[in-house]
């Protein structure tokens, strides 16, 4: 089943599970969604559960809130992650605070978007935005690597009585791997491969870049262990305890600008609380600190490849 | 701008069986309580700005008459009185405006962030315009889940401006949302009239080309207040969908507590409508149209001080948060 | 919806001196720079998605003819057309959505960021109603500046549903700007019909209710666009404001290049609109009102094809921009 | 002169050298701003030049930079930095891509606007979202802690051909120092106490906390230095680096959320580029990551004060 699959079957099973579960976006129902993610649901639930919006994000967005709160659960899909920009009042004022401000109302929604560069869409239609999201307090953040942990993943975001947003990458969607029917808890990091002499930290797309590095590596004798974060809010913080207590030395890779992005964040972290286990500084493979040029090999040369984290390693490894 | 401001109340015209001393006691225990805020802020017992609604009680206490428990509310910074007039408990809602453990969020919102969901309320708000998304969304559940639920909310004349208030007004009128956006149009929006704020001021006629069911009232007349909301619930429940209730109404303070509300509006006018203030005026007329006694309203008056102040006294003794809850509460 | 589609066209009503071959060219020029991209992009030569212009070349040609050079200009994803209208040069902009280095850019920005502030060009944009701000604004330099200039923006029927489009349109029609609101009412945003989208599907009655002043033409018609541009270029430069324009036209392709556009829209519709294409359709009435004899038209398309793939061929001429230079250029 | 008054004083001389610099905002003109920062303007420059806007900041803000770009250089006031959200989409993917995605055109604009808790605001009122701006580059981004550098990188800020978010810092427009005219260059960092046992970071009110630690550490024989780095992108790395050669000890204090935020970023990289002259690892004081509370005990256990401040200190040199 590839990504784009997995990610539908595990909305429609949720949907068949729990009444309370309704789509809204823009063209994702008679359409079945620009990525045709959503197809067919819109047959199966109707329109009542399927809500086609205009293009008006920060009130659907917002809408959804409202929903949460009074007996539905929305999936709410932003086309691109850059178009969340338009709604950062509802999501980080309003639905990211309500269940503090108020006490401790439950706001169980999910916002999907999907992002990421590679192919040739340019500087409005590439951003990887989670880093915003984890800064402003109050959602969840997932970005699954892989169609089984897209699946798992978003089932745990559904059934999940807080905001949750969901990060799917345009590279994966057709990237195809076995799932099974599990939900996969959210906060948990996983090992996707076991290495000795370096860790490497990454989630979504990347993660899949650093899983091609680490064999080439592997060829050269060089031997690294691939955590993939997959919930970057809650942080698995023991799952990278482990990794650097094994290794003593760590690689962030994401495809995100480098300032105040997660990889500064993980780094910040990991020397705070695990510096005398580090034999050498903490190093980073990120997109550019500059808007995505468009041209090919400019834009190649803004985001992380499997090329660039092989050099990284070897500088870590030094 | 055809406020029936100072016009003679009238009868309503259906009789509802209307308990016309409990809204007056409404609208008196607004007042007070607003007043007790003011005094506290004073004091600097009441931390950061306030914004009241006097001059606009008519709107919160006539509109919240016509919903029920289970509709839900959201509304703004001036929202203290949807929040009473809605059913909350008027002590909690003080201790969370004061800071205390026994507040409606425990502290934690404030001012600004009156949540009671039991009574519907989905939150005031600080940003313009925050909150409407929040009903209109509340107003969908209720259309999915084919609830005989409506929501209200509540904003300005100036938030009208601001995009997502328009992305939802749309949605509103396409979806046919049993909802019902009261815009308490109190001519400014801080210190801007709205000639300066919309490039057309007829609020009414802007709204009905989104496709809304419009309609301008007195807004400081509670009975004509209640009834409007009645009839815009009743289309809302049936399925008719949203409409816009332009309210023209005034507040007789500042923006907040630091502005006399002076420097930006002319002397004359805010005379004026002080004078016919919601209560003044309904006094009166309960008065004269033989509903009350002077001394009746004497004892509501009482009655509503009473209240207050058991409500603040409740505030009042109860304790600070405890510290360590500030990093709790995140996810429930 | 009164699209005057199908009608015949007829002598403009005050006779300007247009070059009606001109206008030709232009709707042809244009047609074909965009065949041509979507060859490229089937051939794998231009990267990423591709939003055609199809079948609403008279609204950019006649639009475009309105303007002057100093006059700026925003647009979206789907503005070739306008950049080609407004003078931009065909090479460099082929260079600019090849990704090379001698595109309007240097292949920075891509295709649905086509920049040229010579030619009063402020941007296409990849976010909807993005580029309305920034039209508005430069309306406003121009009031504030007292320069003889007005802007124009062109976007499509589903962005007046985005909030920053309908905080522009208030604020063009309270600042008076000097602004043209040109929508391209091509009845669906993506694969939604406008009836899914507002909530009062007549849109110039819409927004007439901000305030704006408003009318509704045949976008297939490069001539009524373009007598209606220049009336709302006058309006604008002696100081009575905004116009919203309401052109109604068709895309004939789709929403996009993998989009084949017929899923959600009814095969008939699509036909008669296809039929009724602004080229085919100017170009009989060039013939039957004796403007054109067929071989000029053919001679015209002979040019346009011509200068199309002149422009190509620079463009695939140059070389792809050095890629230490991705790394430059955030300030200037 | 007042911080507030400092500011103003800014605006005015440059609008008086540069009939072009133009001013844009909420009850800025008639009324003078909502904290009196552009009292009197108004009249000194008529409505042409002070432009009152509607509840509009995403439009608003968006037309500052059609206005940048045809010959005005706007000063737009966003009256909260909370309410910077409604309009990320203009400020981000608008204003702070344009030059890049031009390929060069010139974006003289500056936005003002002013944050920061310790005042009962709660959750909507009180953030300081500068990470927010950092990550997504584009945006020059200036926070000044005192009056005089407040005029003066306010000068530079209006002068400058970029777009430029000026940060200033409701607990500072009372604030008192002297000012002279000149204009202090953006990207250049003061060390604002010198020192020799740890280096502090911050900014903004949080250095005034800082400093007021410091003389504090000093009565107990702590000598620490305390850099304010004003000018938070481009970042002056080398004052950081220079000061970390010194002290081998570094904290960082900021107001903002730690997660992501601009204390995650500098210890980022500091360890990347300074691994070997840390002599411990890089800590920090920051706000919350959660949203802030009312209640004043509550609100005040989120952010960073002088008590935590000094702890931080010692254990940065235990
Ligand atoms: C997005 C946003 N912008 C600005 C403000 C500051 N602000 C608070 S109240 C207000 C005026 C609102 O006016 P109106 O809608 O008429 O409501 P009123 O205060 O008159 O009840 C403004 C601009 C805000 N809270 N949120
Ligand atoms: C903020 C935002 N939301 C969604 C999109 C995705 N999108 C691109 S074009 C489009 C439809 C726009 O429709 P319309 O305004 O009618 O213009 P048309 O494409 O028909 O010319 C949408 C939803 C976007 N680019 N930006
Ligand atoms: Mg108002
Ligand atoms: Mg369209």
């Amino acid at each position: 089943m590839t990504y784009g699959q997995a990610v539908k079957s595990a909305i429609a099973e949720e949907m068949r599970r729990d009444p309370r579960v309704v789509l809204m976006g823009e063209d994702i129902g008679h359409h079945g969604g620009m990525f045709q993610v959503t197809k067919g649901l819109f047959e199966e639930f109707g329109e009542d559960r399927i809500i086609d919006t205009p293009i008006s994000e920060s009130g659907f967005i917002g809408m959804a809130l409202g929903a949460a709160l009074t007996g539905l659960k929305p999936v709410v899909e932003i086309m691109f992650f850059d178009f969340s920009l338009v709604a950062m009042d509802q999501i980080l004022n309003q639905l990211a605070k309500t269940t503090y401000m108020s006490g401790g109302l439950s706001v169980p929604l999910v916002i999907r978007t999907q992002g990421g560069g590679y192919k040739g869409a340019a500087a409005q239609h590439s951003q990887m935005l989670e880093s915003l999201f984890l800064h402003v307090p109050g959602l969840k953040v997932v970005a699954p690597s892989s169609a089984s942990d897209a699946a798992g993943l978003l089932k745990a975001a559904i059934r999940d009585p807080n905001p949750v947003l969901f990060i799917e990458h345009n590279q994966l969607y057709a990237k195809e791997s076995d799932i099974d029917a599990t939900e996969i808890p959210l906060g948990k990091a996983a090992v996707k491969r076991s290495g000795s002499q370096a860790s490497i930290f990454s989630y979504s797309f990347s993660l899949t870049l650093c899983l091609e590095a680490a064999e080439q590596l592997a060829k050269e004798g060089i031997d690294v262990e691939v955590v993939d974060m997959r919930t970057l809010n809650p942080l698995d913080f023991g799952t990278v305890e482990k990794s650097v207590k094994k290794t003593h030395r760590a690689l962030i890779v994401h495809e995100s600008a480098a300032r105040c992005g997660f990889g500064a964040d993980l780094a910040a972290q990991i020397q705070e609380k695990l510096f005398d286990e580090l034999d050498g500084p903490i190093l980073r493979v990120t997109g550019a600190d500059h808007p995505l040029p468009f041209a090919k090999d400019m834009e190649f040369a803004s985001l992380p490849t499997v090329d660039k984290i092989i050099a990284k390693v070897k500088e870590v490894l030094a | 701008m055809s406020a029936r401001r100072g016009q003679a109340l009238k009868e309503p015209s259906q009789k509802p069986t209307l308990d016309y001393l409990a809204i007056h006691l409404n609208m008196l225990k607004l007042a007070k309580f607003e007043d007790s805020l003011l005094e506290y802020s004073k004091q600097g017992i009441l931390r950061g700005s306030l914004h009241l609604g006097q001059g606009q009680e008519a709107c919160p206490v006539g509109a919240c008459l016509a919903l029920r428990k289970t509709d839900n509310l959201t509304m703004t910074y001036r929202g203290h009185g949807y929040a009473l007039a809605k059913g909350c408990d008027l002590g909690r809602m003080a201790a969370e405006i004061l800071g205390r453990k026994d507040g409606l969020s425990g502290g934690k919102g404030g001012k600004m962030h009156l949540f009671d969901i039991d009574n519907g309320l989905l939150g005031a708000n600080g940003i313009v315009a925050g909150g409407i998304p929040t009903a209109a969304g509340a107003a969908l559940s209720a259309k999915v889940l084919k609830e005989n639920r409506v929501a209200l909310t509540a904003f300005g004349d100036g938030t009208v401006n601001q995009g997502v208030a328009q992305e939802c007004f749309n949605m509103a009128a396409l979806f046919k949302l049993p909802l019902i956006l009261f815009c308490e149009n109190n001519l400014y929006a801080e210190m801007t009239p709205l000639s300066r704020s919309s490039g057309n001021t007829d609020l009414c006629n802007r709204m009905a080309a989104i496709g809304l069911k419009t309609i301008r009232i007195d807004g400081n007349d509670p009975l004509e207040v209640y009834e409007t909301v009645a009839q815009a619930r009743k289309r809302a429940a049936v399925g008719e969908g949203a409409t816009f209730i332009e309210a023209m109404t005034y507040r007789t303070s500042g923006h907040y507590q630091l502005d006399p509300g002076t420097s930006y509006r002319p002397k004359e006018e805010v005379e004026e409508w002080r004078s016919n203030s919601p209560i003044t005026r309904f006094a009166k007329w309960l008065v004269s149209s033989k509903h009350a006694t002077p001394d009746q309203i004497k004892k509501l008056e009482n009655q509503a001080d009473k209240e207050v102040k058991k409500g603040f006294e409740f505030a009042l003794a109860s304790p600070a948060p405890d510290v360590q809850e500030a990093s709790e509460g995140v996810f429930v």
